[in-house]
């Protein structure tokens, strides 16, 4: 086992390594930019090392200074995270010239499934369920109009050199292709001088569901069931949980099987997921495989018992996994949640800065992967992500109580958080039913919570009111003697019974 | 005391007194409510009312209120009676309004007016990064925009005065 | 299904209440005193009742108060907690008058578990194991050498009117047994005036195991297997784990089987817990039987994945329990560390004060039951319990490793707390290898400790002097110019590569 | 700055000095250490010593240290080298020590000894209770009761005066 490994990475992803290192009796080995001397994975890793100015592009993203680091302090191993170096295979190359073994996949899976055109022809060779459609320009009218009726309508133009959502065109039916197809082919051509376009099938309503895996060096694989994706805004993931209402066992197993293949296809090693477009018939597509750890592995983590992190160190380690297929299971149901800084009441603002109280939440069932503290000063730099709850209970319903429970006990004060999206879409009536899609919280959920009644708006005014006119006392009484003011030394709560019967 | 709140369209007088340790006989257009607060954390109070339990943050800044109870979100005004009463008389309530300011630190990356230009208001002005994120700002007032504070690049604080329309 | 609850208690039972009953869409009923209004139970609940001055005998403890504040607020049940007036048949006696469920036993199941002797025979006549001896007073010194024979040396000696440690004689071979039964019966005369004396096996070096027990008002039970709670200071549990590395699987069902019994015997309805000794040859003996909830349960919930309090709720509200044996099942191993505002390098001092700042630990397996949160300041009237830390592992090892880690991370300052405490104990050779009994921490554990040696004194002094410095600069500043120090707007990170090498 | 520590018997000297933002040089008996310190939470400082990674926590009650570092407790006391000086040169040292102050917030339940009593060193002269529990509070000095400050029954608050042995 190794005995040193670097982080190359910050904030909660980087502490849940940190943590998963400790566990394991191995010393971490952290990186820090200038923004984050004081940042918690500084404090929480055996060893940290500066490496430059704050923006990532000077640091974090600089391969020379990581691998710098890790000669320097003689760690075996490095652990990228996600984001950053995670996914990026010239990373891979460098530390396999280094001989320090980078903990994920090889470069070679990092590049087959980095490529969109080359994942699809290699895992639909494989036997996976991919989008119907073709890959390969087409040349004529004719052989678009003979593929789209082959997979039939809706289907979807994509401009093959396309990207940002340019050269799209979704053609509902045939009487509509000609006009489309020389539309999305002028698009393209005056986006990217190039005017050759391909035909998918166009997935209507669908749910975003991924399956974990798991791989090692000796062939072994395992899948760790689903993840449910489904509530993104703006194509962001923002709530997972696991399992999918709308997973049966047949398709549970048969997604999990198929996402071995996909793993095996390209000799996976260590922690993927393969994402996939489900149908309102439960057809499920293959859409890309993500060759590193996700955000929302913790539901997974919870559900099965299974150490991600752990089991990814091992694996590269070149040990075994230590489970087999038969003897994982899913128990119980888990969600999580991504609190950012941001502010929901202003259009999911950014808002970094000073944390001035911290009340996280606990109990039963509750998992809170953090990167802050009480006192930290949230850097402009970085992805504004301040943690991950994770509830768990025994079936969704309880899960979904006790998220609601935990949210509200989460006290982040100084920075705007989406705590309080959180709590909405927890009291949502689709979300409870599990009625939703990729698009429900841009298309649905937002205009249902225009037409919300607030109810506490007295409280609100009431309570505001007591503080201007606290402050204003306390300006008055300062000028009057400068000591004494503002501390309490012993609160004395008065018994007078009168006075609280009213209100 | 006496307050004047503005909440959405609708003004409203609201009166504090303090009743005794920690609790306060508040009226809101003359209807009494019997509350028992205590500050917890820095924005944090705890609010009996009654002995309905509540926990109410109240972020504001000056005059302008931002307060989140059970997740919901509640904005409004609210003012001292008298220095209500003085920008009345001065007839300047509406000036502040005009300035533009950097609701978080970041860096100006575009600037899509000049100094002298015609704007509308909710037309986008500014465009300030954070967090790998652009964000485009808009000005809240129909006006000329007076002076621009900032150069493209330039990296501001929270509060950072933009650009100013009148 | 109950729609209002009254939690007669405080800190972090009442806040578990709390939590139970927003899950389960229940309206919660906080009490407190005058030293209480800041708590963090008032601040959960959905409603607070001021019920008097800080000492708990004139607020916690005054059973008309509760009842009043019942019948104002309409709650329809009360719990409890633990502590106060938890096991008070008297409290009992007056809900049932009132007509307010207590969510607990019967008062009859209270009373007779309540008394030593009475539990003992009610149990015994049930066929659980107890402890061989004698209840009932022995007249001569034949009787007694023949019961001693029969069970078996060594035995204690204890007067019928004993407690508080007096009137008892350990006596190991059969020559001591006269002059020892003489020195117990003067011993108890002058103390009770009443030299009756009984005789029992005394079992050496035991470990504390119980069973957790369910039971409800349609004659079903289950019990939720062991905790083992040897781990006591002063015979006060410290820390508590799950299952027991001792029990094995036939001593799991036996032990269970017989705890069931006693539960039966007294129609049990509700939580309980029965308490055993075992022996070296993994014999056991009941104890006691706890007719509430023990501080402990979050382990049993976490191998288990039952909500022991929500089970509670629902037995109390008529309805059958939600689990049967045959679908419980303790998986992996959970560690639970009572953490007290206590000095443990002053003997464990109690140390009540204002917690100046605060950080929880997180991550994967991690449970925290709070009372507190930065900025409240601990009264010194109530049970200096700051928080019970919780952590899982797939194994016991894992379990050891994850509390090391948590307890790393959990930082409390301005009191004194046993964090350091439990953390030395996790280090500890004999307690990582399970090898234990109930006088282990007093007898052995602190030895030693006392010969092991520190290795970051440097590191100590070193921060410390830099400290006195920069308070002192601070203050010699501070009078050249009043504003502007202690603040740095934006941390600088120096990248003068030179310094950072040295050292 | 030079600093005298006292860690058990051993007498050392300290001197600090800075080296850049939050760095320090730190000699203890001549041997140099190159810390960068940060206060990060009231008491708790990260402390990177080399690169090594720690989390310290300073808790010091005038010269009197009590630093934590991973569930191991540090004790010593530490002064300034001028004020080590002027405290030797007047001998009175020791005198600080035969102040008995309560260590916690808590209740006089009973006092052992009475004015003018004999004591000796680790004698339990008062009886404070807190949180539920009694605590015998001992002298550290042997000497004569000069003083009692408190009466049974007495709520005291932390570090209150309880008697002077001389």
């Amino acid at each position: 086992m190794f005995k040193k490994i670097l982080i190359a990475n910050r904030g909660e992803i980087a502490i849940r390594v940190v943590r998963a290192c400790r566990e394991m009796g191995i010393r971490s080995v952290a990186v820090f930019s200038e923004a984050d001397r004081r940042a918690l994975h500084v404090r929480y890793s055996d060893e940290a090392h500066f490496i430059g100015p704050s923006p990532a592009s000077e640091s974090y993203l600089v391969i020379d200074k990581i691998i710098d680091v890790a000669r320097k302090s003689d760690a075996e191993a490095i652990h990228p995270g996600y984001g950053f170096l995670a996914e990026n295979p010239r990373f891979a190359d460098r530390c396999e010239k280094e001989k320090i073994k980078l903990i994920g996949p090889s470069a070679y899976a990092m590049r087959t499934m980095g490529s969109k055109t080359l994942a699809r022809k290699t895992v639909q060779a494989a036997g996976v369920p991919v989008v119907p459609g073709t890959v390969e320009p087409i040349a004529s009218e004719e052989e678009v109009l003979r593929v789209a009726r082959e997979i039939g309508f809706p289907v979807m133009l994509k401009a093959t050199a396309g990207g940002g959502g340019k050269g799209l065109r979704l053609v509902r039916e045939e009487e509509e292709l000609r006009s489309s197809l020389r539309m999305a082919k002028s698009e393209a051509k005056s986006a990217f001088s190039d005017d050759s376009v391909y035909v998918e099938k166009y997935i209507e309503n669908p749910r975003h569901v991924e399956i974990q895996i798991l791989g090692d060096g000796h062939g072994n694989y395992v899948h760790l069931f689903e993840r449910e994706c489904s509530i993104q805004r703006r194509h962001q993931k923002v709530i997972e949980e696991s399992p999918s209402v709308i997973v049966t066992p047949a398709m549970r197993a048969a997604m999990g099987k198929v996402a071995i293949e996909a793993a095996r296809a390209v000799k996976y090693e260590g922690a993927g997921t393969c994402e996939f477009l489900v149908d309102r018939n439960r057809n499920f597509f293959f859409l890309e495989m993500n060759t590193r750890l996700q955000v929302e592995h913790p539901v997974t983590e919870r559900v099965t018992g299974v150490d991600i992190v752990k089991e990814q160190i091992l694996v590269a380690a070149g040990e075994k996994l230590s489970i087999r297929q038969d003897n994982v299971s899913q128990a119980g149901h888990a969600i999580e949640c991504r609190i950012y800084a941001e502010d929901p009441d202003r259009n999911f603002f950014p808002c970094p800065g000073l944390i001035t109280s911290l009340r996280t939440p606990g109990g039963p069932g509750v998992r809170d992967d953090s990167g802050v503290y009480e006192g930290f000063e949230i850097p402009i730099y970085y992805d504004p992500i301040i943690s991950k709850l994770v509830a768990w209970g025994k079936d969704r319903t309880e899960a979904i109580a006790r998220m609601k429970r935990a949210l509200t006990e989460y006290v982040v004060t100084g920075v705007k958080t989406t705590i309080p999206f959180h709590i909405r879409v927890m009291n949502n009536r689709h979300f409870i039913e599990g009625n939703f899609d990729t698009d429900f919280i841009d298309k649905v959920f937002f205009k249902e919570e225009q037409e919300r009644e607030l109810k506490h708006g007295d409280v609100a005014v009431i309570t505001a009111a007591i503080q201007l006119f606290l402050g204003e006392r306390k300006r008055a009484m300062a000028q009057k003697s400068v000591e004494g003011e503002g501390q309490v030394s012993m609160w004395k709560y008065s018994t007078r019974p009168g006075i609280r019967k009213l209100g | 005391m006496s307050y004047v709140g503005t909440i959405g369209e609708k003004e409203v007088k609201i009166g504090v007194q303090e009743a005794g340790v920690g609790r306060y006989r508040v009226t809101i257009d003359g209807q009494e409510h019997m509350v028992d607060a205590c500050q917890v954390m820095s924005t944090v109070w705890s609010v009996l009312y009654g002995t309905t339990s509540f926990e109410v943050d109240v972020q504001g800044k000056d005059e302008e209120f931002e307060v989140l109870i059970s997740g919901d979100c509640y904005k409004f005004t609210l003012m001292n009676e008298q220095r209500k009463a003085l920008m009345r008389a001065g007839g300047k309530g509406s000036v502040g309004k005009a300035m533009l300011t950097s609701p978080m630190p970041g860096k100006v990356v575009k600037l899509l007016v000049a100094e002298g230009e015609e704007v509308k208001a909710d037309q986008g002005v500014i465009v300030v990064e954070a967090m790998k994120m652009e964000n485009e700002l808009k000005t809240a007032v129909t006006g000329k925009v007076k002076e621009i504070f900032v150069k493209e690049g330039e990296i501001v604080e929270s509060g950072a005065k933009l650009l100013l329309v009148e």
